[in-house]
């Protein structure tokens, strides 16, 4: 079984690896916030996968909740951030000067 | 309850800060009230504690948080450890904040208005953190303690005008850096030794004899840059001059006289109770060598430039950069008097920076002028005010009854007992130097032509009414520029006492 | 300047990593770190002495609780020298009226956050009494604690949380925390006994004086869980409106 | 019965884990912001849910007093994340869209869509939107 967790936990890690893309490249910073709450929840299960390979799953899934949940304060921080106060892109609203507010 | 001196010490102004933080919203009087009253009480309290280190023949107070005695040798809590040095220091500090708060009376309101009772508890906090660094005997404790005062002097700092936010953020960087290598190096030495406590690392240190151990050697570099860098040793002053001459006046008085001395004081500590004598003198290591020379350039360099400076805090805050370099340089010289002279010099430094940053905010606050030409004709306006600043010029100087006379004279002599004769030769030149600066000044002050005392009072200054001569100051001011300037005095009379006891605390160290 | 930058770097790396070739091997169960006298004593010692299972949470609180009290004086530092540079009393002209009030974030976060604030605040105050037993603890604890009323600001706006936690109460709390902290060091102070002593309560506590250990490690988790939580939302507060705790963000 | 259990819980765990395939490959390679959106809120909250509760199975394999609470907190994990991450990726994607990110379009002409709003035919002038079109081609080719 440890052997299917661990390849499960692999994998999920693998497959962060596009989504680590995304957040370099962006091309907006609403898109590399998507994608750092992708990676944020994925974090919460790899917690738990990691728990139970280490047989202390209740230690783990403390750290999981707290991590799930903070994750979803910071991208709606984000979301209200580039709601109200900043564009996505810094040219949009100084060359066409209708940013939409 | 005399066995509590320490921990009362430290809890009176920790409350007082939550007092003012709690009660004194918008009324900088009743925080003033507190802060006085808390900072008074642990000055007495550090009065007695001197008293009682001095009746102690064996040399040292133990006070142990939490009342875990140490099993099998190691210590397994923290410990507070407090000699004649760490006591004279803590008077020190305790007594610059509370004559401090005297003379923010009537500056506070002025300089950060509403923000008062902030201020008042940041202060406390700070002198907390300050007391706390002097007496604890446990390395990373230290580094806890090095964080309260940083954070509280970037915030103290940064409410001074538009440009003390930016030379804020300056010292941000350079102390965050600092404090890092510092925290590094105690985790090498954790790693090394398994304990925390300065004596313990010290005993683990001489029983394995790990002391050409890399990674000791590494940790030793680490604090060492990370001390330096919060002291302001020449190369890495970077932060110093704008951060304390745009901070509003009270925190430059505060500052200047305290900061950068404890950071000297935790560096002879490192280098003698954490490393020992042996490690750091060692005959087969440059360091001695080196770093004296480090803090001949330092003393040189920032002499200097001060000589270049035409703005009346900005040369105070060259000179101080220069003192650092006198007392590293004192303390690295491997002689037993070179060091008793360096922590001499952090006392009298202490009393004469205190000294000339009260006069200089004075003057700048009166004539409303920073530059030098403020001085014009002073001696005749503001007489009071001078005498205080001319005896702190005189004892940068270093001309006899002023402290700043004997520590010269002893790191000097301590320069010939270990043969640098650089470090001797820089700090008479140094001296040449404040004596140039000074003597400007005290020129412009006697003959200049007098200019008219600042006619439009600004809002900020709507306190004090313009006035003639002494009147125009008010006493909350100058009453705490005659303490230091005698401050000054006394510990130039009281030179060997102060040696004595100093150098016999020294000795028992080194053994 | 770039140059001497990379310089110091280079050379600070070079340091660092010389340094580890005297360490004690990766997971080294003799090193002094893991088998010191020290580190020995809080192992075999932690559960006799003071009855808490999770020793991390008896070394933060007990052994070196002087630490953590002094820690928790950076964190309230930290907000009062936030609040004492950016916060600006008074004069609102220069904001446009249309700008002042916060609505928050819209209807569906309003629900989720509504689904999920009572929850998150219980899961704060569980990590904060269960630091005895499991991970956690009053810097935890009042991290989360003080998160749900952030969540709220976001949410509902900021008047809303403002209605909840107002300025002074931020500051009733911060140093009130502090001040349960420091007052049960001192109330061991007047029991006899050294500063933070916690077995010299044992006449006012059930249990001996293990227990008494014990439960004033929760004592003052609580203490250091409240100037957690007033903290961090005085400071997200602050710095969302520049000081002028109007409108979030 | 405990094999039973096993096995269901690693079906869960893989199925999980071929959402999420299908969420990485979506976010990397859908043409623009919206459809990327798409994929991270629902592959994502699916292989979640499916993962936690595979997890939490396989925790309750054993039976135990604690195991059940520890079960049922992993199981509030996969409640909270349902809940909060179709939310947040709902306000980013309302931020974007204040925002004017531009959505891709099979209208060949104008390149706009007909959804209302900022995006609408009428309420932007072509040269607005042509400077909108140019920034957002040079972020993407930045």
């Amino acid at each position: 079984m440890d052997f299917i967790l661990i390849c499960s936990g692999i994998a999920l890690f693998l497959m962060m690896l596009p989504i680590m893309y995304r957040i370099v490249v962006g091309p907006t910073a609403i898109d590399r916030i998507v994608a750092v709450n992708v990676i944020g929840t994925k974090t919460a299960v790899l917690l738990i996968i990691i728990g139970a390979l280490f047989h202390n799953v209740a230690m783990f899934v403390d750290f999981a909740i707290a991590y799930a949940a903070l994750n979803f304060l910071g991208s709606l921080a984000a979301a209200r951030y580039f709601n109200r106060t900043r564009p996505a892109y810094g040219q949009v609203s100084q060359e066409g000067g209708d940013a939409d507010e | 309850m005399t066995d509590h001196l320490p921990i009362l010490l430290l809890l009176s102004p920790l409350f007082g800060a939550l007092v003012c933080v709690l009660f004194g919203k918008g009324n900088s009087k009743n925080a003033w009230i507190v802060s006085m009253i808390s900072l008074g009480i642990s000055s007495i309290l550090s009065v007695f504690l001197l008293l009682k280190v001095l009746s102690i023949k064996a040399g040292d107070i133990r006070y142990r948080m939490g009342g875990w005695d140490p099993s099998s040798g190691y210590e397994v809590g923290i410990e507070l450890r407090i000699d004649i040095l760490a006591a004279l220091i803590v008077l020190a500090v305790t007594l610059v904040g509370f004559i401090n708060t005297i003379y923010s009376k009537t500056r506070v309101p002025a300089e950060v208005g509403e923000k008062g009772p902030f201020f008042y508890a940041l202060i406390q906090l700070l002198i907390v953190g300050l007391c706390g660094i002097i007496m604890t005997n446990d390395a990373f404790n230290l580094y806890v303690l090095i964080e309260i005062t940083s954070l509280t002097s970037y915030a103290l700092i940064a409410m001074g005008n538009r440009r003390a936010a930016l030379s804020s953020f300056n010292y941000v960087i350079m102390g965050t850096i600092g404090a890092s290598f510092y925290l590094l190096g105690v985790g090498y030495l954790y790693i090394k030794t398994g304990t925390l406590n300065i004596d313990d690392i010290h005993t683990y240190l001489e029983n394995e004899n790990l002391w050409t151990s890399q990674s000791i050697i590494v940790a030793f570099i680490l604090i060492m840059l990370g001390v330096w860098t919060k002291m302001a040793l020449f190369p890495l002053h970077g932060w110093l001059p704008n951060a304390y001459s745009y901070a509003p006046s009270m925190t430059g008085t505060f500052m200047a006289p305290l900061m950068t001395k404890v950071m000297v004081y935790v560096m002879i500590r490192v280098m003698l109770w954490l490393f020992g004598a042996d490690f750091v003198y060692s005959e087969d290591s440059v360091w001695s060598e080196l770093i004296v020379w480090m803090s001949v350039v330092a003393i040189v360099a920032g002499s200097f430039l001060a000589l270049a400076r035409n703005d009346i805090k900005k040369m105070l805050t060259y000179l101080i950069i220069a003192e650092v370099g006198y007392m590293v340089g004192g303390a690295w010289l491997n002689s037993l008097t070179g060091q008793a002279g360096a922590f001499y010099h952090i006392l009298s430094d202490a009393a004469m920076t205190f000294c000339l940053f009260i006069a200089a905010s004075i003057v700048i606050i009166r004539t409303g002028e920073s530059r030098l030409n403020a001085f014009d004709g002073l001696f005749r306006k503001m007489p009071l005010t001078m005498i205080g600043f001319t005896i702190g010029g005189l004892s940068m100087i270093g001309l006899p009854p002023t402290c700043g006379f004997f520590s010269k004279w002893y790191l000097i002599s301590g320069g010939i007992e270990s043969g640098h004769w650089e470090f001797v030769v820089a700090l008479l030149f140094s001296s040449l130097i404040n004596a140039v600066i000074f003597f400007k000044i005290f020129e412009r002050a006697y003959f200049g032509k007098i200019k008219g005392i600042k006619e439009e009072v600004s809002v900020a200054d709507i306190d004090m009414i313009p006035a003639e001569g002494i009147k125009s100051v008010p006493a909350s001011m100058l009453i705490p520029l005659f303490i230091s300037a005698l401050s000054v005095l006394i510990l130039g009379i009281m030179n060997k006492n102060l040696f004595s006891w100093i150098s016999n605390a020294l000795k028992m160290i080194n053994g | 300047m770039k140059f001497f930058g990379l310089l110091s770097v280079i050379i600070v790396g070079f340091l660092l990593l010389s340094a580890t070739k005297d360490f004690p091997n990766w997971g080294d169960e003799d090193s002094p770190a893991n088998s010191g006298p020290v580190s020995s004593f809080y192992i075999e010692k932690t559960e006799e002495k003071t009855k808490v299972p999770n020793m991390v949470t008896a070394v933060l609180a007990d052994y070196r609780g002087y630490d953590t009290m002094f820690e928790t004086v950076v964190i309230f530092i930290a907000g009062i020298g936030i609040i004492a540079v950016l916060r600006t009393y008074g004069s609102n002209e220069s904001i446009p009226k249309n700008q002042v009030g916060d609505e928050g974030a819209g209807l569906l976060a309003r629900m989720t956050c509504s689904l999920i604030l009572p929850f998150i605040q219980l899961f704060a105050l569980y990590v904060v009494a269960h630091g005895h037993h499991s991970p956690g603890g009053g810097f935890q604890g009042g991290v989360m604690l003080g998160a749900s009323y952030i969540l709220l600001a976001l949410a509902y706006g900021l008047a809303r949380a403002k209605s909840c936690f107002s300025e002074k109460r931020t500051l009733v709390f911060a140093a009130l925390g502090i001040f349960i902290y420091v007052g049960w060091g001192v109330l061991c102070l007047v029991m006899g006994s050294e500063f933070l002593n916690y077995s010299a309560l044992d006449s006012i506590l059930p249990g001996g004086v293990e227990m008494a250990r014990s439960h004033s490690m929760l004592a003052v988790e609580i203490g250091v869980a409240l100037t957690v939580t007033a903290i961090m939302f005085s400071m997200f507060s602050n710095l969302s409106t520049k000081g002028r705790l109007d409108k979030g963000l | 019965m405990s094999e039973l259990l096993n096995i269901f819980s690693i079906i869960l765990i893989l199925s999980g884990l071929v959402f999420f395939l299908g969420a990485s490959i979506g976010i990397l390679r859908f043409p623009d912001f919206y459809t990327r959106m798409h994929a991270a809120g629902k592959g994502d909250t699916l292989s979640t849910i499916l993962i936690m509760s595979g997890m939490a199975i396989q925790v309750i394999g054993d039976f135990e007093g604690s195991s059940v609470l520890v079960a049922i907190k992993i199981l509030a994990i996969a409640v909270l994340i349902m809940l909060t991450s179709p939310t947040s990726t709902h306000l980013l994607m309302k931020a974007g869209y204040d925002d004017g990110i531009i959505p891709v379009s099979k209208d060949k002409k104008t390149k706009i869509n007909d959804l209302g709003g900022p995006f609408l035919k009428d309420s932007l002038s072509e040269k607005s939107v042509a400077k909108k079109k140019t920034a957002t081609k040079k972020r993407v080719k930045k």
